[in-house]
């Protein structure tokens, strides 16, 4: 033996898991939502996509290179997330100068101004993307048709989301009358389980999302109490107001199959880096989210409520962290 | 459903490559160094001098205090020097160095093979035995045994545990021990409730081992009140607090002893060597050890002389391969990495393993992702990466409150960290500090 | 909950005599850094003076300790201090209000509902004062 | 005059007078009375809010020269000189005599020195391979080179040498604060009392083992001879457990023990070469 | 109903440091210590309620009357300043070791700017006594809320990485501004 | 010389809002627009100065005790004058700014002045510090409103320089908070640059 | 000239005479603002009401009379020339804002078409709802002229004849909401 001996102390062994493999990760399960977005809306939700993660990728590089004088880290993947995750809740029909405008704000603002990966007390995609909503209503909110596969990146016609529409005429006419007017055509639950519908590219196709969450689950990336608390917590929340006038309430699983609640609870409420630690607390914060979610939705002025319920309970999640600790070991003693 | 704790651990590689290596003698080495402190407490006074001539199971240094233990000679020869060596911890302690001349033991000592069943001793005599012969726990901690068989006043005792876990990877030695010294092991466990006047003894073996626990079981048939455990793998089963829970479902409480809920642990090494001294008269100066690595060509377990070197060991198992990186004195989890192979085998010394280049380094580290993995993984129900932070920032007062102090340094969540963050490295730095505080404090 | 939560905060021994000890709390970093701090509020009590009983440590003036005290007594200091009283005129106003008694009528008495209220507090006084203490911790 | 005049001037005079009364039983009850000098000596601190001075920060180091009688004791190592220059005067006291210290790195364990025996490969923090092992080197006493005293330094006056593996001391910056005392888990960093033209004399190493295992550890360790003890003719040496210490207190610059210590373990820096060393050395530059 | 518009209104829709811009400097200027801003939040409460109420018995039944409503601002900041000092005699006189505690427990009561403000807004709304009671006791709860999310992050940050220039106050008024971005959510929820 | 730093000081180095975190009620809620920070900014400068000049003259009347109620009193009184002056001239300005006009009279940084400064220093020193410290706070409030103007709606002192709307999120409270924060790391690396 | 001690007269008298001249200068600026400031006020409902009818010569604020609607006052303020009424401006409002009340200058001409509209107060949001005031975007152009009778106050999204603000829609129907109150109670006390 020539070399000299390593030390360091225990352990020895590790984990095969990495942060840039649970990223990618990520990624690989949000694929099947790409494909099928791509299915709908054409290529220029690919296009859409492709400017985001591109450029959230290159503005990481730019400012821990420049502004921040630090070894650039875009290798470990979060960047790639963040701008999938930013097209995701994007119209496919919006200018790409506000794609990468976005991207700026989430990067910039959402993540490095805190110190980059891991510190950000708020969702870095989501900041983008509220960010942009509060900035450009008028295109944010102008939501293209699914037009299949050829549409290219001009031709989208605009349309609305099931919920706007809901939001728009909930004083005007029953739930039921709202759904099979042939006027506001409301898709039906397979075209929303197969994503054809007006609204953001990711948050489309049910089944690619819930694919993506399995994968997830599976593959041990998150665990499933968020997802699983928020989605109970908006059936339950809108299943009773739902029950108490179905007239002026969608039911339940409409609720859960619109407007981005999939796509925020699987992929955007579970960022680790921006919900709480321990299992108790995200359940609570996933029953906060739901609760806002449907607040918003219901009675408040935007028909989409789920980014800004994610990015509310992501102020409190330091406080849940606070409160809310894992039961320690030899705490409470109960022996017998 | 297999029995297991309820709360964290992991389940890293098992690679028990050692396992069907049945437990080779090892040659006398020329020379061995025995430390006068192998065990936790105050360390012993050394009795012999240079030039001495000593016999194996001699005291070579006394014990000194309360917690502390006799250390004997393991063979026989001249005390060469009593100076500072290197030991396992990586710094010099005083050590006494003796040339190996034949083999002689002391006349009290029984050297025969023969299975002594018959416990002629009291609870008294026998933690006296345990005293002079030096046993300490042979799980890890080498806490002195005799103490943890005096039952403080006030609290008592009901059950005894017996840990044939081995949930480390890699490991064997308990394994091997409890196949092959099956008969004497149950003895040793026999005396040792008798010394603890429980009725009821419980070994708990992890599942890996289906043949130590059918052996075990084979062999405690006859015997009322020891019943042997199986156990779902998952590390850290063999930690005394995890393993109480997992057998009896009582919680140690925080900064407590298995005592304050009535029981006891004991290693299986513990109850053979405990065997050894009460019926054979002998003390603590050999230990099974494992030596293993992927790349070893024969990977072994041995019964090593306490104070033979380490290279002794390892040409035993074939010799150092050419790729190797890093040599751990322990576990893979808990163990610690060797800067030198004149380190001598001591009473603690479970294994040796041997790792590749490829194993050897940690990968870089990278921020915290908050991932709450570790705080899944730690079996303490503490925060890892939040103790992490404080030490780091200097917020001792804080750690303190988050209960730093319970971790037992078991390693699953530096293992789980996808980051790769050196989590236990910076909470053993903050468990310093904060027992310092908490010292100083006593003090006032 | 962690009931053993407590807060602590630096000071300086401003004097010490027969078993008490005077220590003044240093105002809050975040807000000293402000060149009106000292105004900031109208009242010139950004310097807190705590009385401690002394607990055998040897202390000397100008010395730096840690002022602690159990969070508990926090919170229940500023109920006593600020929520009884808040929720004992608002009590007052609502009941008033609900049966018809016109504002100034009812504002007015609300207000001087306080009057019993720190009037019981100033006979419970000793009572008070013994479940609020505090300790001192050596710095270093 | 309007009555809107009249009721303006007699319900403000009223309030007035009120506020008057409960904020003259505020000013009885509640004022502290805070020395002005406090605030002036504060203005004149440096502000670094350090720790150098051995108090949380700058204000409470002003409260406390404020009421204390005399300077004992009371130095802010920051400010120097000309600080408490400005104290005193602040508090019209004499200016307090206090040499200037500067802190040095008592090891020279460089790599050609010091053979490497191991690879660390653990959290990068001296204190936690310290707890681990002695290091990359068979010395126990060394440096181990993970930089934590640079890191506590907050004067820019550290960084790791990425040749020798060793901190450097940049003298103008340090202002002798004792952080990286402090932090240096092998104490090996020591404030010595700074000198003319920023020169020095010590003993760069703390190992104190027995001759035979330091030299075998690292080639220039102190053995604890006693040549350099015997050769200074003002007992600023002094010798235990093995390692030789130069007080600074003493030490007059002779550079007596210098060539005598046969490792090299004493150190003289910024001096003019010595006659014979240059010698020496053109010799060593032909050879 | 009228209240519960009021209190949600208040609380989230127009929070009173997120959304009015009232109070800052202590929202900026409080330590982000958790109870700290819990404490200082009770204390709010009391204040700000006992301040309404004065003042808006002033401005209806003293400065109306008179058409003197000119001297708002100058009465209605004296009225205040004392009122802050007396409940704080009071407290001193009547339990000096309750005083103390309090003391501990709390930073700076700096929210004269968050009190006036709230009494000349409820004046403004032309809100009855009750009214304006609710409407104080929801601006402080809403005061309270967003200091205390915001020391819960900032105390969070005191573990983070934050780039250096970004230090202290510039990352206290990202942070703010995103917890602004996060409350506009609830427009329209009245 | 000394007057001519004691005027400027005010502008970066002791800024009152990017370096002293003075007064930031009305910096964010009146910065909607250039024109409003700077009507703000002027009409702080105005109470600043005269109750400076007040408060210098009449200093050494006032027993220590009551001089907080004191300043408080001549502030109000100025900035009740302010108001009804704004109010009977220049209405429109009045409404933008609304209820912080009344609040000048609680922004620290008049009192402060008051205070620190007026209280223990000349006339003419006090009337600079007040020029200086108030100019020091309508530069602030008009680079902020600037700021915010021209990001939220693409125009400057209400010229409009693009078509359409900027990101209306600057108007609003979000950017008022997010705008500040980073203005006030660019005025900190200027100052240091400096 | 030394400090005053800070004893309980010198204090009154310190604060009684601040107190004093600050009052006196206080009433004296109130009276010398007072006319401007009503002028001022004066002068923006004129300057409405001048923008939502034709012209007038007689002083519409004098003649004001009020009708109660939706629990809340609605304004009339009768433009006259020659002593003929040539239309009247009515100061309405509504509730449902995006962020709350909207107050709006509506001028009718005496056969109920409706000349102009102003808005007076609004907090809608800038860049969107504010689209409604005259300064920022001529949206309200498409008002003038139109007999409510057959031009439906709603707007298109909900089956009337107003083109909302873009993305706006929730300002636009509270703003069509004012205007209609208005023509109803103008409407039903016309009769
Ligand atoms: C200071 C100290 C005192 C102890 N006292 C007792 C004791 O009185 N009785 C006992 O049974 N064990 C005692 N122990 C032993 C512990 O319970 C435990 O078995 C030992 O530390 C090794 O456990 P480990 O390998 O899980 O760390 C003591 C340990 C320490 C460190
Ligand atoms: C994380 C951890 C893992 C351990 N694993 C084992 C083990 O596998 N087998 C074992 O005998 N002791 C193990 N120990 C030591 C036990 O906790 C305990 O000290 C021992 O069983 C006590 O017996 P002894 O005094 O006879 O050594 C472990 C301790 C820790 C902290
Ligand atoms: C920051 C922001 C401000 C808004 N302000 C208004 C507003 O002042 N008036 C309004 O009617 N809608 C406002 N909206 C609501 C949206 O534009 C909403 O989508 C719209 O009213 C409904 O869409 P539509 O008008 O295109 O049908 C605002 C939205 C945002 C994000
Ligand atoms: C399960 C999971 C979910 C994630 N969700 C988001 C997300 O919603 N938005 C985002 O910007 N980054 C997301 N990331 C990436 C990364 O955590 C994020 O950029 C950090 O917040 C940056 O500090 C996610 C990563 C993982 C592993
Ligand atoms: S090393 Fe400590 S903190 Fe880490 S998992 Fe084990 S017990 Fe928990
Ligand atoms: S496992 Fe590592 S990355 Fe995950 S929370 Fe713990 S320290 Fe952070
Ligand atoms: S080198 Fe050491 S003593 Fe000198 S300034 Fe830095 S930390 Fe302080
Ligand atoms: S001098 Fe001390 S602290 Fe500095 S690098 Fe060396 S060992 Fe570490
Ligand atoms: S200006 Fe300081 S709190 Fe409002």
């Amino acid at each position: 033996m020539n070399k000299l001996l390593t030390v360091s102390p225990s352990p020895h062994e590790y984990s095969k898991e990495s942060t840039p493999k649970l990223m990618y990760g990520v990624v690989i399960a949000l694929a099947p939502a790409l494909l099928a977005t791509i299915w709908f809306f054409g290529w220029a939700a690919l296009l859409v996509t492709s400017v985001s993660v591109i450029s959230c990728v290159i503005f990481e590089y730019l400012i821990q290179k420049f502004i921040l004088k630090k070894e650039p880290s875009i290798k470990d993947g979060s960047a790639i997330v963040t701008g999938l995750l930013l097209a995701f809740c994007l119209p496919t029909n919006l200018p790409l100068g506000l794609v990468i405008l976005g991207s700026l704000v989430a990067i910039g603002v959402g993540k490095m101004t805190f110190g980059g990966l891991g510190n950000n007390p708020f969702n870095p995609a989501l900041v983008g993307r509220v960010f942009l909503f509060l900035s450009f209503p008028v295109q944010m909110t102008t939501w293209p048709v699914p037009k299949g596969f050829n549409t290219s990146f001009s031709d989208a016609i605009t349309g609305a989301t099931p919920l706007s529409v809901l939001n728009e005429n909930y004083e005007k006419m029953p739930v039921d009358q709202i759904m099979n007017d042939p006027e506001l055509s409301m898709p039906g639950y397979s075209k929303l389980f197969w994503g054809e519908m007006g609204g953001s590219l990711g948050e489309i196709a049910a089944f690619a999302l819930i694919l993506g969450l399995a994968y997830m689950l599976i593959r041990k990336i998150i665990t499933w109490h968020i997802p699983v608390s928020i989605l109970l917590t908006v059936a339950v929340f809108t299943g009773i107001l739902w029950l108490a006038n179905p007239e002026a309430n969608a039911d339940p699983l409409y609720h859960l199959m619109t407007g981005g609640l999939l796509l925020g609870a699987i992929y955007m409420a579970t960022d680790y880096v921006s919900s709480p630690m321990s299992k108790k607390g995200m359940i609570i914060y996933g029953v906060g989210i739901g609760i806002i979610t449907v607040l918003i939705r219901r009675f408040g002025a935007y028909p989409e409520g789920v980014q800004f319920a994610i990015l509310i309970m992501n102020a409190f999640t330091p406080l849940i962290n606070n409160y809310i600790k894992p039961s320690r070991f030899g705490e409470e003693v109960k022996n017998g | 459903m297999l029995k297991t704790f309820p709360k964290g651990g992991v389940h890293p590689p098992e690679n028990k490559i050692s396992a069907a290596a049945g437990i080779d003698v090892l040659p006398l080495p020329e020379q061995v160094t025995i430390p006068i402190s192998q065990h936790l407490g105050a360390p012993a006074e050394p009795a012999v001098a240079k030039g001495d001539t000593v016999k194996a199971g001699q005291i070579i240094a006394t014990s000194k205090g309360f917690v502390s233990a006799n250390i004997h000679s393991s063979v026989s020869g001249k005390v060469f020097k009593v100076d500072k060596a290197v030991d396992a911890s990586g710094y010099k302690k005083m050590s006494v160095i003796i040339k190996v001349e034949g083999d002689e033991w002391l006349d009290t000592i029984d050297t025969g093979n023969e299975h002594k069943k018959d416990i002629t001793l009291n609870s008294e005599e026998i933690i006296r035995k345990c005293a002079e012969n030096g046993i300490v726990g042979m799980g890890g901690a080498t806490f002195p045994s005799h103490v943890k068989l005096s039952i403080p006043p006030g609290k008592h005792c009901d059950v005894l545990i017996i840990n044939g876990v081995e949930c480390e990877p890699y490991l064997t030695s308990d394994h091997r021990l409890m196949l092959e010294r099956t008969g004497e092991l149950v003895t040793g466990i026999s005396i040792l409730m008798k010394a603890l006047k429980v009725e009821r003894a419980m070994i708990g073996i992890e599942n890996n081992k289906t043949d130590a626990i059918e052996r075990l079981r084979e062999f405690t048939s006859g015997i009322d009140g020891i019943s042997v455990h199986a156990l779902k793998v998952k590390y850290p089963q063999g930690g005394e607090k995890q393993l109480i829970k997992a057998l009896i479902k009582r919680e140690v409480p925080s900064g407590g002893l298995p005592v304050d809920v009535g029981t006891v642990v004991h290693n299986v090494g513990t109850a053979y060597a405990v065997y050894e001294a009460v019926q054979l008269n002998k003390p603590l100066v050999e230990r099974v050890v494992t030596v293993t690595g992927k790349e070893l060509e024969k990977p072994v377990n041995v019964l090593a002389r306490i104070g033979t070197p380490v290279s002794n060991l390892i040409e035993f198992a074939g010799g150092l391969p050419d790729n190797t990186a890093k040599i751990v004195n322990g576990g893979p989890m808990m163990g610690k990495a060797l800067a030198n192979l004149s380190v001598p085998v001591t009473k603690g010394t479970s294994g040796l393993i041997v790792f590749r280049e490829e194993e050897a380094r940690r990968k870089e580290t990278g921020p915290c992702i908050r991932c709450g993995k570790c705080i899944t993984a730690c079996a303490m129900g503490l925060e890892p990466y939040l103790l992490m932070s404080l030490t780091e920032k200097g917020m001792h007062e804080r750690s303190e409150k988050e209960k730093i102090m319970d971790c037992m340094e078991c390693g699953s969540c530096s293992y789980i960290c996808p980051a790769n963050r050196p989590l236990l490295d910076y909470i053993r730095l903050g468990k310093a500090t904060v027992g310092k505080m908490i010292k100083e404090r006593k003090q006032k | 909950m962690q009931n053993d939560k407590t807060i602590e905060h630096t000071g300086i021994v401003r004097s010490v005599d027969n078993n008490q000890v005077i220590v003044n709390i240093e105002s809050h970093p975040a807000c000293s850094s402000c060149l009106a701090s000292g105004i900031c509020d109208l009242s010139e009590s950004a310097d807190k003076q705590i009385s401690v009983r002394d607990n055998g440590y040897r202390l000397e003036r100008g010395q730096k300790v840690h002022v602690v005290m159990k969070q508990s007594m926090g919170y229940r200091a500023l109920f006593l201090g600020y929520l009884l009283p808040f929720l004992i005129v608002i009590t007052i106003l609502i009941t008033m209000t609900a049966l018809g008694v016109p504002e100034p009528v009812s504002g007015i008495s609300a207000l001087l509902s306080l009057v019993p209220y720190y009037s019981i507090i100033y006979f419970k006084k000793e009572k008070i004062g013994k479940s609020f203490s505090f300790t001192i911790k050596k710095t270093d | 005059m309007s009555s809107v005049v009249l009721i303006t001037i007699i319900s403000l005079s009223l309030l007035g007078i009120i506020a008057a009364l409960i904020l003259y039983f505020v000013a009885q009850k509640f004022k502290v009375y805070e020395d002005p000098r406090i605030d002036q000596v504060e203005e004149a601190l440096p502000g670094a809010n350090c720790g150098g001075c051995g108090f949380a920060g700058c204000r409470n180091f002003a409260e406390a020269i404020v009421k204390s009688d005399t300077f004992d004791g009371l130095n802010c190592p920051v400010g120097g000189g000309e600080t408490m220059a400005k104290i005193a005067e602040i508090l019209d006291r004499k200016v307090p005599e206090v040499e200037p210290r500067v802190a040095v790195v008592r090891c020279n364990g460089t790599p050609e020195h010091r053979k490497k025996t191991s690879e660390y490969n653990g959290a990068l923090n001296c204190t936690i391979a310290n707890s681990l092992y002695t290091g990359e080197s068979d010395c126990p006493y060394g440096c181990l080179g993970l930089g934590e005293c640079v890191d506590a330094c907050d004067f820019n006056a550290m960084y790791m040498d990425s040749e020798t593996g060793l901190p450097v001391i940049i003298d103008d910056n340090c202002v002798a604060c004792g952080a990286c005392v402090k932090a240096c888990p092998r104490n090996i960093i020591e404030l010595r009392k700074k000198a003319r033209k920023d020169r020095k004399i010590y003993v760069s190493c703390v190992n104190e083992d027995k001759g035979g295992p330091a030299r075998k550890a690292c080639k220039v360790a102190c053995i604890g001879c006693g040549k350099c003890e015997k050769v200074c003719n003002y007992d600023a040496i002094t010798i235990s457990n093995n390692l030789a210490f130069i007080d600074s207190d003493k030490c007059v610059f002779c550079r007596k023990c210098v060539p005598v210590c046969p490792t090299g373990a004493i150190l003289e820096l910024n001096f003019p070469p010595r006659k014979t060393a240059k010698k020496e050395q053109e010799e060593k530059v032909k050879a | 109903m009228e209240y519960i518009i009021i209190i949600i209104s208040a609380i989230f829709v127009n929070n009173i440091v997120l959304n009015k811009f009232l109070g800052i400097c202590p929202f900026i200027g409080v330590s982000g210590r958790i109870e700290t801003s819990i404490g200082m939040s009770g204390a709010v409460l009391f204040v700000m309620t006992i301040a309404t109420l004065v003042t808006y018995l002033i401005q209806n039944y003293i400065l109306e009357p008179f058409n003197i409503g000119f001297m708002q601002t100058i009465t209605f900041i004296l009225v205040i300043a004392s009122l802050v000092q007396l409940v704080e005699i009071i407290l001193k006189k009547v339990s000096p070791s309750l005083y103390q505690a309090l003391g501990i427990f709390l930073p700076l009561i700096t929210t004269n700017c968050a009190v006036l403000g709230v009494a000349i807004m409820a004046g403004q709304q032309e809100l009855n006594l009750m009214e304006s009671i609710v409407y104080a006791i929801a601006n402080s709860i809403g005061f309270g809320l967003a200091l205390v999310t915001f020391a819960g992050i900032r105390e969070h940050l005191d573990l983070a990485d934050v780039p250096g220039p970004m230090k202290g106050v510039p990352i206290a008024f990202v942070v703010a501004g995103l917890l602004a971005m996060a409350f506009m959510g609830f427009a329209g929820i009245v | 010389m000394d007057q001519l730093k004691n005027f400027t000081k005010g502008f970066i180095r002791e800024n009152p809002v990017f370096a002293l975190f003075l007064g930031l009620c009305p910096t964010l809620g009146v910065t909607t627009t250039a024109i409003n920070g700077l009507g703000m900014g002027l009409a702080t400068t105005f109470v600043l100065v005269m109750s400076n000049i007040v408060v210098s003259l009449i200093k050494n009347f006032i027993p220590d005790k009551v001089r907080i109620p004191s300043f408080i009193v001549i502030i109000a009184s100025f900035v009740t004058i302010v108001e009804l002056t704004m109010q009977a001239y220049i209405p429109s300005l009045f409404d933008a700014l609304g209820l912080f006009i009344p609040l000048i009279v609680v922004n620290c940084l008049v009192l402060g002045r008051a205070e620190a400064f007026a209280s223990k220093n000349n006339l003419l020193s006090s009337i600079v510090d007040g020029m200086g410290m108030g100019l020091g706070f309508s530069f602030a409030l008009t680079l902020l409103g600037a700021v915010r103007e021209i990001l939220g709606s693409g125009s400057i002192f209400g010229f409009k320089f693009i078509e359409g709307d900027g990101m209306l999120i600057f108007i609003l409270s979000p950017g008022a908070f997010i705008a500040l924060g980073y203005l006030i790391v660019i005025v900190n690396k200027f100052k240091k640059g400096a | 000239m030394a400090k005053k001690e800070s004893n309980l007269k010198n204090m009154l008298v310190a604060l009684t005479m601040i107190t004093l001249i600050a009052s006196a200068a206080l009433g004296g600026i109130y009276e010398l603002t007072k006319e401007p400031i009503a002028a001022a006020k004066l002068e923006k409902k004129n300057n409405a009401i001048r923008q939502v009818i034709p012209d007038f010569d007689n002083n519409p604020t004098e003649e004001v009379y009020k009708h109660a609607a939706d629990g809340d006052t609605l304004y009339f303020y009768p433009g006259k020339s020659g002593g003929n009424i040539v239309g009247t401006a009515v100061e309405t409002f509504t509730n449902k804002g995006f962020s709350g009340e909207i107050k709006v200058m509506v001028g009718f001409l005496p056969d109920g078409t409706i000349n102009d509209v102003v808005v007076l107060e609004h907090a809608e949001t800038p860049g969107l709802g504010d689209k409604m005031e005259k300064s920022k975007s001529d949206w309200t152009v498409q008002f003038q002229g139109k007999d409510p009778e057959s031009f439906r106050l709603m707007v298109t999204k909900d089956g009337g004849d107003v083109d909302a603000i873009t993305a706006s829609t929730i300002s636009s129907r509270a703003f069509c909401d004012a205007v209609a109150r208005a023509y109803e109670t103008f409407k039903s006390t016309d009769k």
